[in-house]
């Protein structure tokens, strides 16, 4: 089942422009991996599998997408999966505690993510600090404001969120899929409007082409990196809210080690870790490739829990390594 | 030096914070012929990070990062006591561990140099797949081992000392010696700050980095030895969980940039006690396990603050270069006048 | 409308008589977890029930993800051990739309809607916390002198630190004589329990008693203490729980003075009412595990036996 | 004589780097519609006083006032929108992106928020039109050339509403083409009434355009004067402090070359160059000459393994050698100093040792480090002979001056002592004393019986140096002439243009 497309997809790939060639075969050898698991287990190749895929990771879209940001600058945002851990927290306590309604709550979550990314953003410009460090203490930081509001987890029982949480959007033929994805779907769009079609965003690639070039070129260099941050921090807050949709309760361990996942989609769907080069619609195939991934391994539900951890580096390996060997075929 | 001295003066303000609220903490007894106290403790517990660091320092040098370590130091704990507990001699235990890490890192720096894929989600491969590989080792279990020369390495005493300070001393010699005194360092360096000129001077980047991470994988290993001997025991699922990440921290504090080139290994061992010490501090001084991260928050704020030079300029001169071109404009002024 | 796939060898349930589970396990993360996996997988094999086994690696939405899968594969009954108590609600109304019955093991979710699974199989951590008190109550009865003690939790947050804490702390908190003076996480590991104790046996050279949130924790602060030229078990009195078997070797060696058992072979029981479950009859609504206590003399009768 | 008012007035200058005094006391007048020069040998402070006036440095003495008003810039960007529009040495553009958006970048032409891109290519093509510029506006700028993207630069600062125009070394790449268009630009420029400052070390360039000059020494202010009054045996005294030696001839009685060092037979690269057959001999040195993008450094690329030809060989001594990468070039005694500096020869982060001894080092491998001693005295020797400045060698090479980098890549190279070298652009930025000293260099190393393969945009160079010279056209090798009396430029150019055939 899959030479035919990995076929067809190189000699598609003569044809487009090199920048999109990693993105292009990425596509196609998630599309390969969908089909050779829809062969091998029952039930795989319906639709809801992969909507299921977009249901279960709207979060960590969302997260990505801010992350792609960052990372495109060359910068490092670790920090994300803290933010999203203390958005569930702080959205569960002020629901939980004081009662407070989701209109008031989920807006000031959103502001409280923007502005620790803000203030790592700053700090990260103002005084030339790396950014992994500056984040790294961000996510310390974060994570030690959800201890402090408690160690326990929160249930979230407000009516308003529960019933939005709950809410099935319903496609055709029994395929559903919750508002979440709709709330990241929006997200990436936006994103690569910013990203494509505004100054931000052509900026965010310039700096990340050669900082002091951009810098050199009159660029508002130290205003983009803040902006980054920001967003990534806005980013996080979201994603966190859309935790707090799926999880429906609020808890200092959730999501721990999601910065690396977020990293690991983006890099995985083409953008380049050293910055300048990337698109967000990677980031979207490398969330789905790491969805599907999972998803291969409870549909194969016989592996044990190191199998499991072997099988999913090996799958990993296998699309890196046909990622990597058909988009380096184009250059002699 | 000059470089080394903010966080030498971070480690010494952090050990003062211990004094302060244990006066004995600076206090060193011989104790059963071998040396005993908290200072002591710090480095024996900071060891393997150390390790750890020193192999992350030149693959960050190289412009890479090895997310791996932490599960190679799993790999090499569980390997080494399976033989063990296998009735092999411990000489060959330790030889298989490390050699198997040797091999390990190897393959990364495969897939870095000869495929080219990105160093951090080549090296993820690795610390997904190496933690089941290490359990799949141990069956998942916490396998304990009873052998006093096995104990040695990372729980036991030479002359005095404890013998991971020692191993410590030894592989920093040799990376020292390897980096410093022979050309590696250079080569390492250029290849770090620019890879397509190095590529024209004629360094073979690809050995040099295969070398790399494999040295790093090695250093992981030794690391693993010395955390499965010391609670003589191997954990497949917990060892040097995380380590990469203190590992990274701990080179960035020492003052080489993620970015590549410069690497200082005075500074990635500074950057470890400083990580050490600060855990040892949070369990002397009492921070409750709620607060700790908080504590670690503004404990690595503060040195990446203390360490920024325009930080510096910033906050403690107030009148010099913060408000760097108005007191020059002031006297522009007068010039003009 | 799934399932559309060509003729792959999928073992789906249903009229065939024989039962399919999907079982989500928190993670590998200690010896414990793996005995009870292993006894979970066991016993699905003795009982010819066909298992799906998933990991979560220790992350709740891993554990959703799992259960979505489960549903979608169309499981007879589904099992899990919930990583937290919260945030079930949503994919467990899902699995009941779907009609496929839930046990949790291990550990209750919070749900106001007890109606969301069938029932639960598992120990109590706040009661193994208190069983671990009132050992502590009768073994210092007699005396009136302050009992200084050290605290090592489990991994900051999770279900069993925040139990076995609370449990302690409920009853001993009532006798003013018992103090804790310092108590700090050891993430479960021996590594970690060893370095926090030797940090303790700095800091304070009058620790009485040592009261460890799992048996490896333990076995670790034992080479602290022994590095620190003091004899764990007399000088320093230590409590653990779990039961591992390199712990009821200490036990009986001496070096530990008490375990609560938290037992991880659930998977017999689990069997029993997985098939319960599917067919219909009805369950109690909370079947405890059948866990002891044991005193060094104890461990050494059961030691032989022990098989984790 | 009535002067207009100056638009751009720097009094008082000084900058200090630790360890190094880069400017003191230095004045500088702009005045609108001239163009001034600035100039100075390497590390003068020339590209140091440019950075002070644009903020990128901040000042440590001195004012600046732009039409009469104090200011103090923080950065490029504020002395962009100030009206100071500046193209900086060394290319300094973002590879990643297409070239319509290098030159746009920052003031993309937008519809409703939205970048127009279609706008912006159109017109990014009509301002290269004007630079008599054909190039693919869409494609990223790092498929150019260096030269183009030296182009890409100054189109993108002359198309700014600018009141000063600062060029520092723009043209040190540029064939006599591309300078006459620049030339013609600023002329235009000129007449709008903008100031413009130019540096550049090519002093036929500064006569033909400049009005008035600045020159500087050792970071000091030697004077102002009018171009017209000064001579260039005057300009070359104040600047090096001495009378330069006259080069007419530089190499030795006449030669026979009979012994055929490398000789490359039907080389070429698709999409790169055309087959090409060149045989280089023993202490010979063979020039290119081509318009910018004809594909020398293609070719030079390609003797060194730097690339991989797709067809043709290659001997070296008589012997198929198949040049792979350019370690095994150098086994076989080829060196190449490539053009690119930033990009392809320097490492920033190391010093000026390190780098000088790093393809020595290379060839020797980790495991035998040069000695000591042996670094001191290639270091040393080469430091005096290219009057490398500041003459540390423990100075990060990220800190020294254009040319002085430029030195030290040569110098990277000469320490090899190579059968063949390859030089592209060596001369790229350096000054005309150094210059002279690099020629003389080259033609005794050639005279010792080295082969060189010699590019430069700058034919009378290529004139100067070579035995033969090679000429290409639209990455072909055309002809193949050897240089006696008849060959002038002139021929040179005819010989390009019309591609051989004439
Ligand atoms: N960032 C820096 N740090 C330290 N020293 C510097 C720095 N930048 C320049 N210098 C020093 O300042 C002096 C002047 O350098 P500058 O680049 O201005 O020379 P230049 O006149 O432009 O020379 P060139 O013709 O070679 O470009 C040199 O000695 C150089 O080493
Ligand atoms: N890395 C590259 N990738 C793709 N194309 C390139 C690359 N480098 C150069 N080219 C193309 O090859 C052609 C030949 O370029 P080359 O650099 O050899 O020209 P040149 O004769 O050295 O001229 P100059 O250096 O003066 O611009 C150019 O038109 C350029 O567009
Ligand atoms: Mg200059
Ligand atoms: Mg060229």
């Amino acid at each position: 089942m899959t030479p035919p497309v990995m076929t067809s997809g190189r000699g598609a790939l003569r044809a487009v422009p090199a920048r999109y060639v990693p993105v292009l075969v990425t596509a196609c050898l998630f599309a390969a991996m969908f089909v050779a698991g829809g062969v091998r287990y029952e039930g795989f190749a319906g639709g809801q599998v992969i909507l299921n895929v977009f249901v279960d990771n709207a979060f960590l879209l969302v997260v990505a997408v801010g992350m792609t940001f960052v990372i495109l600058t060359g910068g490092i945002d670790l920090s994300v999966g803290a933010v999203v851990a203390l958005s569930t927290m702080i959205s569960a306590s002020l629901m939980a505690g004081p009662g407070w309604p989701p209109y008031l709550v989920i807006p000031l979550v959103l502001l409280i993510g923007s502005t620790l990314g803000l203030v790592m953003g700053y700090i990260v410009h103002a005084f030339d600090i790396q950014p992994f460090i500056v984040t790294l203490a961000g996510m310390f930081l974060a994570r030690g404001l959800c201890y402090t509001i408690g160690t326990e987890s929160i249930p979230i029982e407000d009516p308003t969120f529960t019933a939005f949480a709950q809410t099935r959007i319903d496609l055709f033929a029994d395929l559903w899929i919750s508002p979440s994805v709709i709330v990241a779907a929006l997200a990436v769009l936006a994103a690569a409007y910013v990203l494509h079609y505004t100054r931000l965003g052509r900026t965010v690639y310039a700096t990340g082409g050669s900082e002091q070039s951009a810098l050199l070129m009159g660029l508002p260099v130290g205003r983009t990196k803040i902006a980054v941050y920001t967003i990534s921090g806005f980013c996080s807050a979201l994603g966190g809210v859309l935790l707090s949709f799926y999880m429906l309760s609020g808890y200092g361990l959730h999501a721990v080690g999601m910065e690396l996942d977020a990293i690991a989609a983006v890099v995985i769907g083409g953008t380049l870790l050293t910055g300048g080069s990337g698109f967000v619609f990677g980031t979207v195939l490398g969330v789905l490739v790491l969805g599907l991934i999972q998803t291969v391994i409870t549909f194969e539900g016989t592996l044990s829990s190191w199998w499991t951890k072997i099988f999913i580096g090996l799958l990993l390996f296998v699309f890196i390594l046909l990622q990597r060997l058909f988009s380096a075929r184009r250059r002699p | 030096m000059r470089r080394l001295l903010w966080p030498l003066a971070v480690l010494a303000a952090l050990i003062l914070l211990n004094v302060a609220f244990s006066p004995g903490f600076l206090s060193i007894q011989m104790r059963e012929g071998h040396l005993y106290g908290s200072l002591v403790d710090i480095l024996r517990f900071g060891a393997p990070l150390i390790l750890v660091s020193l192999g992350m320092t030149l693959v960050i040098a190289t412009g890479g990062i090895d997310l791996s370590v932490g599960s190679v130091v799993a790999i090499s704990g569980a390997l080494a006591c399976l033989q063990i507990s296998e009735d092999a001699s411990v000489f060959t235990a330790v030889v298989l561990a490390l050699g198997l890490s040797v091999l390990l890192g190897a393959w990364n720096g495969f897939l870095v140099a000869g495929i080219g894929i990105q160093p951090i989600i080549a090296t993820l491969i690795l610390m997904v797949a190496g933690r089941g590989l290490a359990q799949l080792i141990t069956d998942g279990q916490i396998m304990t081992v009873n052998s006093p020369a096995y104990k040695l390495i990372g729980g036991g005493y030479l002359l005095t000392l404890p013998f991971g300070i020692l191993l410590v001393l030894v592989v920093l010699g040799v990376t020292a010696f390897l980096t410093r005194r022979l050309a590696l360092g250079m080569l390492i360096e250029s290849v770090g700050g620019n890879a397509e000129a190095s590529r024209l001077a004629g360094i073979r980047a690809r050995g040099i980095i295969v070398m790399v991470y494999a040295f790093a994988a090695l250093c992981a290993g030794v690391a693993g030895l010395m955390i499965s001997s010391n609670v003589s025991s191997a954990d497949g699922n917990n060892a040097g969980l995380w380590i990469e990440l203190d590992a990274i921290l701990a080179v960035v504090i020492g003052g080489t940039s993620l970015a590549g080139g410069r690497f200082s290994l005075g500074g990635t061992v500074v950057g470890a006690l400083i990580i050490q010490t600060l855990t040892t501090t949070i369990y002397s001084v009492g921070v409750p396990p709620e607060t700790t991260l908080l504590f670690k928050a503004l404990v690595v704020a503060a040195v990446c603050l203390i360490q920024s030079p325009s930080f510096r300029d910033k906050v403690f001169r107030r009148r010099g270069t913060a408000a760097g071109p108005r007191p020059a404009a002031e006297e522009k002024v007068r010039v003009t006048a | 409308g799934c399932g559309g796939g060509g003729g792959g060898a999928g073992a789906s349930g249903g009229g065939d008589g024989s039962i399919t589970m999907g079982f989500s396990q928190v993670g590998a993360e200690s010896g414990w977890r793996t005995a009870n996996t292993k006894s979970v997988q066991e016993s699905a094999k003795a009982a010819g029930i066909t298992l799906k086994f998933s990991d979560a690696q220790q992350k709740q939405e891993n554990q959703i993800k799992a259960i979505r899968s489960y549903i979608q594969q169309k499981v007879d009954v589904i099992a899990f051990s919930p990583v937290v108590e919260s945030g079930w609600d949503t994919v467990l109304k899902e699995a009941r739309n779907a009609k496929i019955p839930v046990i949790l093991t291990d550990r209750a979710v919070d749900s106001k809607d007890t109606g969301l699974y069938k029932t639960f199989l598992g120990s109590d951590f706040v009661e193994e916390g208190r069983k671990a008190g009132k050992w502590l109550l009768e073994e210092y009865k007699s005396g009136t002198d302050p009992v200084n003690i050290v605290e090592l939790q489990g991994t900051t947050g999770s279900a069993p630190a925040n139990d076995r804490k609370a449990g302690f702390q409920e009853v001993i908190g009532g006798e003013a004589k018992f103090k804790i003076i310092a108590s700090q996480t050891g993430d479960f590991t021996r590594a970690k329990g060893k370095e926090v104790m030797e940090a303790f046996l700095k800091a304070h050279p009058d620790i009485d008693v040592l009261y460890a949130h799992n048996d490896d924790m333990g076995l670790g602060a034992i080479e602290a203490i022994e590095g620190a030229g003091k004899v764990p078990g007399k000088d320093i009195k230590i409590i653990t729980i779990d039961a591992v078997k390199d712990g009821m070797q200490a036990l009986a060696d001496g070096k530990i003075n008490y375990i609560v058992e938290c037992s991880p072979l659930l998977g017999p029981q689990l069997m029993d009412l997985a098939k319960k479950v599917v067919k219909g009859e009805s369950v109690p609504a909370r079947v405890v595990t059948e866990e002891t206590t044991f005193t060094q003399e104890q461990a050494k009768a059961a030691l032989p036996q022990r098989q984790y | 004589m009535a002067e207009p008012e100056p638009i751009l007035r720097m009094s008082g200058i000084g900058k200090q780097f630790p360890g190094v005094r880069a400017l003191d006391g230095v004045d500088l007048r702009l005045l609108p519609g001239e163009v001034h020069a600035l100039m100075g040998e390497n590390g003068a402070g020339k590209s140091t006083l440019i950075k002070v006036l644009t903020g990128v440095h901040p000042c440590d003495e001195g004012t600046v006032e732009l039409a009469g008003r104090e200011v103090a810039f923080a950065g490029p960007l504020e002395a962009q929108q100030a009206g100071i529009s500046t193209v900086y040495q060394e290319v300094n553009l973002c590879a990643n992106l297409s070239v319509a958006e290098n030159i746009f970048i920052g003031r993309e032409p937008r519809r409703r928020g939205r970048i127009d891109f279609r706008r912006m290519r159109t017109r990014a093509a009509e301002l290269l039109a004007r630079l008599e510029l054909d190039v693919d506006v869409a494609a990223p700028l790092s498929s150019c050339s260096l030269a183009i993207q030296q182009m890409v630069a100054i189109a993108r600062a002359i198309d700014v509403d600018a009141r000063v125009l600062i060029l520092d070394e723009p043209t040190s790449s540029l064939d006599a083409g591309e300078v006459e268009q620049l030339f013609r630009v600023m002329r235009r420029l000129k007449e709008e009434g903008i100031a413009i400052l130019f540096v550049s070390h090519f002093l036929d360039q500064i006569y033909e355009i400049s009005d008035r000059m600045t020159i500087l020494r050792n970071g000091r202010l030697v004077g102002e004067y009018r171009t017209s009054e000064l001579s260039q045996v005057e300009l070359v005294a104040k600047m090096i402090g001495k009378e330069l030696a006259d080069l007419e001839r530089l190499h030795g009685e006449a030669r026979v070359f009979d012994r055929p060092l490398v000789e490359a037979r039907g080389l070429g690269r698709a999409g790169a160059v055309e087959p090409f057959s060149l045989t280089i001999h023993e202490g010979e040195v063979v020039g290119l000459a081509g318009l910018l993008g004809s594909g020398r450094t293609e070719i030079a690329r390609l003797l060194f393994g730097a690339d991989h030809a797709t067809t043709g060989e290659v001997t070296v001594g008589g012997t198929a050698v198949s040049l792979r990468t350019p370690r095994t070039a150098m086994a076989h005694d080829i060196a190449f100093c490539s053009e690119n500096r930033k990009q392809d020869g320097l490492i920033p982060d190391l010093t000026v040792r390190e780098n000088i001894i790093l393809a020595l080092q290379a060839t020797r491998g980790w495991t035998r480090p040069v000695p000591r001693e042996q670094q001191d005295e290639l270091v040393g020797r080469y430091v005096k002979a290219l009057r490398i400045s500041p003459p540390n060698p423990d100075h990060l090479v990220r800190d020294l001056s254009g040319g002085n980098q430029q030195k030290v890549l040569l110098a990277r190279w000469l320490i090899l002592e190579p059968k063949l070298l390859i030089l592209d652009e060596p001369t790229r930025g350096i000054d005309v004393g150094a210059k002279t000293e690099i020629q003389r260099l080259v033609a005794e190393l050639s005279d010792g019986g080295m082969a060189v393969l010699f590019i430069s945009a700058e034919l009378e160079e290529v004139l100067r140096l070579s035995h033969r010279v090679g000429v290409l056209r639209d990455r072909r090798l055309v002809a193949d002439l050897p240089n006696d009396d008849a060959l002038t430029t002139d021929v040179l150019l005819e010989t390009i243009a019309s591609g051989g055939r004439a």
